[in-house]
């Protein structure tokens, strides 16, 4: 009895599985935009500013004001880094008060109260990485109601409820250097699977979605095995690319990690396999986690965007919106040391090229 | 009322008597068995002896921690906060390794460090006689608060090469199987053959009938609680020690699966029954599942509806066989 | 039921809550507003109404774990028959629920009927639910509701949120069955001893699974509810509820062994608790900090009414 | 009582109780205790011999249970001293207690349902090895022989407690006792819970201790155990030492009167009126195979006594008729007309009430009120509108108190602090309340008080008298040929016999109670 229900239940996830083979799993449904393969970049259509605005905010301009941060959640270490950034930020401005609060798990319910919170306690400015574009809108645009100052940074929301949205790299753009740098690696017909954290995660998402798009489009003949969820947990992470190696062996010729967590974890999952330059791993990650790896030459490359630069030039931008110097229709704006800061998509704001550490650079960074 | 079941002959032979003491821990024996063979034969590489470390590796800690676990929930209790406890056990350890302590120490303490919390605990449930689930919910949120306060979640990395024990291959086998191991065959043997062990039955079976017969139930509920602690503690060193990185946070969920490893394991949720056994293999069976499912190309979307069904599966089997012995 | 001695609880509850609002209040300006605490009403709707249900289904010596997975279940339901089925929204939300109340039923059904002790068949049914809420979403959000929809979650009646005039009529409601109506005294009984209950008469088995059928459909309105405040459909919806609503039902001073505890304990639990999170963080606390101060109150109020009661009961 | 006091120096603890005739096992002088301000045990003095059976009789409440929680440890005296061997000791907890070789059966027995025979008997004292681990060899040897002493080769050691009956758990107590050296075996009540043959084998069991110098404090309400039993009985009344006899010295009478303060000249009330219709028939009904084609007659004024040994089918037709395990083939039928019964709602709302054998758990919520006791059975029927009107449910308990004289600080008492017999009072308010027409009571009297008991009695009489029929089955032999107009006997799930007022003779039924004995009692 219990064995038949056991035999069921497999035959029934033996079916399902390969009906749901076809796509690549992980990514969400929305539209597209890969990158030409050579690296042209796209034509950027101007946009029209697309952001909101706040509703009789203050004069605020060179005024002390508190702002207050609340990123996906606390406690891992690319938000620490980003916190940093925006403490460094707040330190060279000298006007402002910031600090970093967030709930432990990226819980979209969770955050909307820490955010609803921080709009009771009456603070000027908000910045914000959000769980999900559309659930934090409401919160968001109550903000502005309030005049609040809204910026968003790593996360986007949708457009018309924050200011400005610092982008550390598009999506299309990220996809691209992992690609690519995959291709690097394992060359074009190699077979690869993918750990993420989970298919809800917005970034994620879009990123494995944007990948799929790019690699159809350059890499046609990459073979895409598999995406495994992980959480943001170091150890499932390992177990899961351990299964992944065991599972596919000579086959999976590389992993992509799309999270901090999962790409050290899965590099760790092939050390401790002893797959060093047979299994390649490409994934965004923050340089302190991958040094071991990168300087035993496990992983040639890390892609990642300095989150500490993300962090302060959010505070930057903000900065800028209070004072009234950043204001709709800009094209650029001023970003203390990081200098001129491009606008892009009407009302966000382009960190730059993502950052590639490898093992020449990645000693000199330290978050 | 349940005549033709007990009129055995006095003294069965032990083999009867292995059976009637294992019934559950069979059943997921078997199970572990069945994928074995179902998914070897569809992927020959599931039985790679790589795959088959690493599903005994994988999982080593949330066997170690479902062993105290179950001991917990013989003596008729539960603790919810295992999960932050191994995270707040693993940053101490790690944070002791990397401040270049012997790495002797920062084993050890922690472990003590988690025996004393869970001493605590375990006081504060015998003799206030407040419910464990409400003293170790409580505890959940200061573990957890208080490891984020204290951390602000900043990685631990650099830790010297001999702290980390659960890599250590001895014979090419992940150290952490020679713990689950070594654990679970010293604890059978603990409970089954030191007053302490049997006295835990006692008092989850019949707390006020355990007094009478001269046991202190205060005494080994504080007793439970802090093996449990012991247990926890190894649980987080593993958990430490398995990667480079330690995340110094709560390990999402563990708790939910250190509980449902105990249960799947045959330890009745009403105290007084159950083996440790069965929670080692429990664990052993979500590392097969887990595995398996990647294995057998279960669309990842399905995967955790899949598990769901596969506890219920287990839990009914379970029912029904309890219901034939009666 | 409602002896005084068992409302002793729910006084000292009643004192701390007072005694934390006061404090509270003194340490924040922006705190006792009304439109600040209006706001903390609707924050803690959703958990409120499925602590409702909760406090029956822990009265009767049960648990249920799975309530955040059928939030999370429902709402992924509500978004995919409207936008993949093509239900009409108000269609889609009452199919929705039905399934949300359905998927409370099979908990009872399990339990009653296979005797699963509630812990353990809410256990898997929690990771059941929330796999069938991935596996049916696939990720994917739904969003885009038309603007009506908004109503539920957003909107105001007389100035005061509409889903905690949802939650006030649920809490009459609850309290006045709990309290004075056969149902509630069919609660107390099983959860006291429930083989007694059986041999007076009472019907159990029906008791028990309308209760994990309540537990269902208030997670589901719940589930309603949180969807319009925040505009989308997530599967990873509710995760963690149980334990915020376990959390306040026993602060509440609802025996986890069942048999006795009360509606207006539990509202007074999550008022508590609400009152915590937003009067610390308002006062510069951080959400940390928040967390271990809560477990801390947990931990004293249920000691503080032990030692009452072992006062003075002997 | 006078010869306790000329014990001498002792000559140590640790003597065999045949080594000096002068030390007494145990001696208590002058003992008290008081909860909350009320003397529950007040300046008791009496001494037990070695070898002796030491009757301790009382009404319930008159303090046995606390003398005897007192001697064992579990509660402290706070006046007065208890000497073992002649030397003062003080019992910190149970543990001193069987030290001091002081063992005790509770009426609750106290086991361990998920361990073994084997380890009950040897908890808190197993044999070690060399290493200090527990020596199972050693134990699960030693326990045989300890059974095999007792007469009891039938038990399996190694079966865990949970499957066992009441006697056979009994046994396993006993057992324990002795396992610890017991000089001094306090027995609780031993054969409340027990059929008419378990109590045979009991008291073989405690004439083979006896022999052996074990002494005996023996509680029980049952007069004929006492007689047969015992060699000096103690009464208490009221926390207070009436006195201490050679059994020989006393009678039924007497002993009643010292008890009760008074004396109770009738102990089984005569019957009133006549029969009426049949009201309840069953036609070979069955349940599983637990109840096998059972079939009997019930009459309005009449009471129906069902005799039998446990195991013989009387509570499980009983659970059968009232809904809680329905028939699976069979007919019930209510004045003539065939009805199933499928749970106990439906037989409730046809009249039917069942005041069940296990009080504590299947009759009574103890955690709750008098008053939501009563309630329980009556919600329809207290109800104003949707809701369930409070003060009738109190006027309902008021009522009941008053008529059943349940003595109770009033409605709003937890019934976890009455007595037994007022709690049982309690389980008939409770029934009486949804005026049935059929009333089943299921040992109506167990661990009831003398007193209590004949007021039940005479509360069953009157009922029937009013034209209610009563089912009523009791494992006391005396009480069913006392109360019964008619007597059904029981064997192996169906009804072997049936007899008339007239040829109900303890010799008739009690033979054919056992006739068909089954090998299956045993288990």
């Amino acid at each position: 009895m219990k064995k038949l229900t056991l035999a069921a239940l497999l035959g029934l996830g033996l079916v399902s599985g390969q009906a749901l083979a076809a796509g690549w799993t992980g990514g969400d449904d929305q539209q597209t935009n890969p990158l030409a393969c050579d690296g042209t970049p796209a034509a950027a259509a101007a946009m029209p500013y697309d952001g909101g605005a706040p509703t009789n905010p203050p004069d605020r301009k060179g005024k002390k004001i508190t702002v207050v941060d609340v990123p996906k959640l606390i406690g891992i270490g690319y938000f620490n880094a980003t916190s940093k950034g925006i403490a460094d930020a707040a330190a060279e401005l000298g006007n402002v008060d910031a600090k970093t609060d967030g709930p432990t798990k990226a819980n979209i319910d969770e955050q909307i109260t820490f955010l609803d919170n921080y709009i009771t306690s009456g603070v000027d400015g908000i910045l914000f990485a959000a769980n999900d574009p559309v659930a934090i809108a409401p919160v968001l645009k109550k903000a502005l109601e309030k005049g609040i100052n809204v910026v968003g940074y790593d996360a986007n929301s949708t457009p018309d409820a924050r200011q400005w949205f610092v982008n550390q790299a598009q999506f299309n753009g990220i996809a691209k250097a992992l690609v690519d740098s995959m291709a690097a690696e394992i060359g074009e017909e190699g077979g690869f699977a993918i750990v993420t954290s989970t298919f809800t995660t917005p970034n994620q998402a879009r990123w494995i979605a944007e990948m799929s798009a790019y690699a159809e489009k350059c890499h046609p003949k990459m073979k895409w095995l598999e995406t495994v969820e992980a959480q943001e947990d170091n150890n499932l992470s390992f177990n899961q690319a351990t299964t992944l190696i065991n599972k596919y062996g000579d086959e999976l010729k590389g992993i992509f990690g799309m999270t901090s967590v999962a790409t050290p974890a899965s590099a760790e999952a092939v050390t401790q396999a002893n797959k060093c330059g047979n299994i390649a791993v490409v994934g965004l990650a923050t340089p302190n986690a991958m040094k071991p790896y990168v300087e035993k030459g496990c992983v040639k490359s890390v892609v990642l965007w300095n989150p500490v630069d993300l962090g302060y030039a959010a505070m930057q931008v903000l900065r800028s919106v209070a004072d009234g110097t950043l204001q709709p229709g800009a094209t650029s704006v001023k970003a203390g040391k990081l200098g001129e800061l491009q606008v892009i998509n009407g009302s966000e704001i382009l960190l730059g090229a993502p950052y590639v550490f490898n093992k020449d650079n990645i000693g000199q960074f330290d978050f | 009322m349940s005549a033709s079941a007990s009129i055995a002959p006095p003294g069965r032979s032990a083999f009867q008597r292995f059976l009637s003491g294992y019934g559950q821990e069979i059943v997921v024996f078997l199970s572990i068995i069945f994928l074995f063979v179902v998914v070897g034969a569809i992927n020959p590489r599931f039985l790679s002896d790589t795959n088959i470390n690493s599903i005994f590796a994988g999982n080593a800690y949330i066997a170690v921690a479902a062993i105290g676990m179950s001991m917990i929930i013989m003596a008729g209790h539960i603790d919810v906060s295992v999960g932050a406890l191994i995270g707040v056990i693993a940053t101490i350890a790690g944070t002791l390794a990397v401040n270049g302590y012997p790495v002797w120490i920062a084993w050890l303490v922690p472990i003590i460090f988690s025996m004393a919390v869970n001493a605590g605990v375990g006081a504060l449930v015998a003799y206030t006689r407040i419910p464990s689930i409400v003293v170790t919910l409580g505890m959940l949120s200061i573990l957890k608060g208080g490891l984020i306060s204290a951390t602000a979640g900043a990685w631990i990395t650099n830790m010297p090469a001999e702290f980390m024990i659960a890599q250590m291959r001895p014979f090419g086998i992940p150290s952490a199987v020679y713990f689950m191991v070594a654990l679970t065959i010293l604890a059978s043997f603990f409970i089954k053959y030191t007053d302490f062990g049997r006295s835990i039955y006692a008092v989850g079976g019949n707390m006020e009938a355990a007094r009478a017969a001269g046991i202190n139930p205060e005494r080994v509920v504080v007793g439970v609680f802090a093996l449990h602690g012991f247990f926890a503690g190894v649980a987080g060193i593993l958990f430490a020690t398995q990667l480079q990185v330690i995340q110094s946070t709560v390990p999402p969920n563990l708790e939910l699966t250190v509980i449902t490893a105990s249960v799947i394991g045959g330890v009745s949720i009403l105290g007084g029954t159950g083996t440790v056994i069965g929670s080692t293999l429990a664990a052993i069976l979500f590392a097969c599942i887990g595995s398996a499912l990647i294995f057998l190309n279960v669309s990842a979307y399905w995967l955790r509806a899949v598990l769901g069904l596969m506890i219920l599966a287990t839990v009914l089997a379970d029912m029904a066989r309890r219901r034939r012995a009666k | 039921m409602m002896s005084a001695r068992l409302l002793r609880h729910e006084t000292i509850l009643a004192v701390l809550t007072v005694i934390a609002l006061f404090v509270l209040a003194m340490l924040s300006d922006k705190f006792f507003t009304g439109e600040n605490l209006l706001n903390q009403g609707r924050l803690m709707s959703e958990v409120g109404l499925v602590a409702l249900a909760m406090t029956f289904v822990i009265v009767t010596g049960g648990i249920d774990l799975s309530v955040g997975s059928i939030l999370g279940l429902t709402a992924i339901l509500l978004g995919v028959f409207w936008k993949y089925l093509g239900l009409p929204l108000p269609a889609a939300i009452v199919l929705a629920m039905a399934c949300g109340t359905f998927a409370g039923w099979v908990n009872g059904w399990i339990i009653t009927r296979f005797n699963v002790p509630p812990l353990i068949a809410t256990l898997a049914t929690l990771a059941l639910y929330r796999g069938l809420a991935e596996g049916i979403s696939e990720a994917r959000s739904v969003r885009g509701y038309p603007e009506w929809f908004f109503f539920f979650g957003q909107g105001e009646v007389l100035g005061v949120p509409f889903q905690l005039w949802i939650l006030g009529i649920a809490t009459v409601i609850a309290a006045v069955i709990l309290g004075l109506t056969p149902f509630g005294r069919a609660t107390y009984a099983i959860g006291a001893n429930e083989v007694a209950a059986r041999f007076s008469g009472i019907r159990v088995n029906a008791t028990k699974l309308w209760i994990y059928s309540a537990a269902g459909f208030l997670s589901a309105l719940a589930a309603v509810i949180f969807v319009s405040r925040v505009t989308t459909t997530r599967s990873d919806m509710g995760t963690g509820l149980e334990l915020d609503v376990i959390t306040g039902v026993v602060l509440g001073g609802t025996s986890i062994f069942g048999g006795r505890g009360t509606i207006i304990g539990t509202v007074l639990g999550l008022i508590l608790i609400q009152a915590l999170k937003n009067g610390l963080a308002l006062s510069g606390v951080k959400g940390d900090g928040t967390i271990v101060v809560i477990g801390l109150v947990l931990i004293g109020a249920i000691l503080v009414g032990a030692l009452f009661d072992r006062n003075r009961g002997g | 009582m006078g010869t306790a006091k000329q014990t001498g120096p002792s000559s140590g603890g640790r003597d065999r109780p045949d080594a000096t005739a002068s030390a007494l096992p145990v001696e208590l002088r002058s003992v008290s205790k008081s909860f909350a301000g009320i003397k529950v045990v007040s300046n008791v003095s009496f001494d037990i011999r070695p070898g002796e059976v030491h009757a301790l009789m009382g009404e319930n409440g008159a303090g046995k249970s606390t003398l005897i929680k007192i001697m064992a440890g579990l509660h402290q005296a706070d006046e007065g001293e208890i000497l073992v061997n002649g030397k003062a000791v003080k019992f910190a907890s149970p543990k001193d207690a069987h030290a001091a070789g002081i063992a005790t059966v509770h009426q609750e027995l106290l086991l361990f349902p998920e361990l073994t025979v084997a380890e009950n008997i040897f908890l808190g004292q197993t044999p070690k090895t060399g290493a200090g681990l527990i020596d199972w060899a050693t134990m699960r040897r030693k326990a045989r022989d300890l059974l095999n002493s007792l007469d009891s080769h039938d038990l399996d050691i190694d079966q865990k407690v949970a499957s066992l009956s009441v006697g056979n758990r009994q046994r396993i107590e006993i057992a324990r006792a002795l396992a610890q050296d017991a000089r001094v075996l306090i027995m609780d009540e031993p054969t409340a819970a027990l059929a008419e043959a378990d109590v045979q084998r009991l008291m073989a069991i405690v004439r083979n201790l006896c022999a052996r110098g074990v002494a005996i404090i023996y509680v029980s309400h049952r007069m004929p155990e006492i007689f047969a039993l015992a060699n000096r009985v103690t009464v208490l009344r009221d926390g207070q030492h009436v006195g201490t006899r050679p059994v020989t010295e006393v009678d039924e009478a007497k002993l009643v009167s010292m008890m009760v303060g008074r004396s109770i000249d009738r102990l089984y009330p005569a019957k009133q009126g006549t029969d009426g219709d049949v009201i309840l028939e069953l036609k070979d009904v069955s349940h599983n195979r637990v109840v096998r084609n059972v079939s009997l007659a019930l009459r309005r004024g009449e009471i129906l006594g069902l005799a039998g040994l446990v195991g013989s089918g009387r509570t499980e037709t009983a659970l059968t008729i009232f809904g809680i395990t329905p028939a699976t083939s069979g007919e019930i039928l209510i004045d003539g007309k065939v009805t199933p019964i499928a749970s106990p709602e439906a037989a409730r709302d046809l009249g039917i009430a069942y005041v069940p054998e296990d009080r504590g758990q299947q009759g009574l919520i103890k955690a709750q009120t008098i008053e939501e006791n009563i309630a329980l059975a009556n919600l329809k029927r207290l109800m104003r509108g949707f809701f369930v009107d409070a003060r009738r449910v109190t006027d309902e308990a008021a009522k009941a108190i008053a008529r059943f004289g349940i003595r109770a600080r009033g409605p709003k008492q937890v019934v976890r602090q009455l007595s037994g017999g007022n709690q049982q009072k309690v389980v008939l308010g409770k029934w009486l309340a949804t005026n049935p027409r059929i009333l089943i009571m299921d040992e109506p009297t167990r661990g009831i008080d003398v007193g209590a008991k004949a007021e039940i009695h005479l509360l069953m009489r009157k009922l029937a008298g009013e034209g209610m029929a009563i089912l009523m089955i009791s494992s006391e032999l005396p009480e069913v040929l006392g109360m019964s107009d008619r007597v059904l006997v029981m064997s192996g799930g169906t009804v072997t016999a049936e007899f008339t007022k007239a040829e109900a003779t303890a010799e008739a039924v009690g033979a054919e109670m056992t006739r068909t004995r089954t090998p299956e009692i045993a288990a």
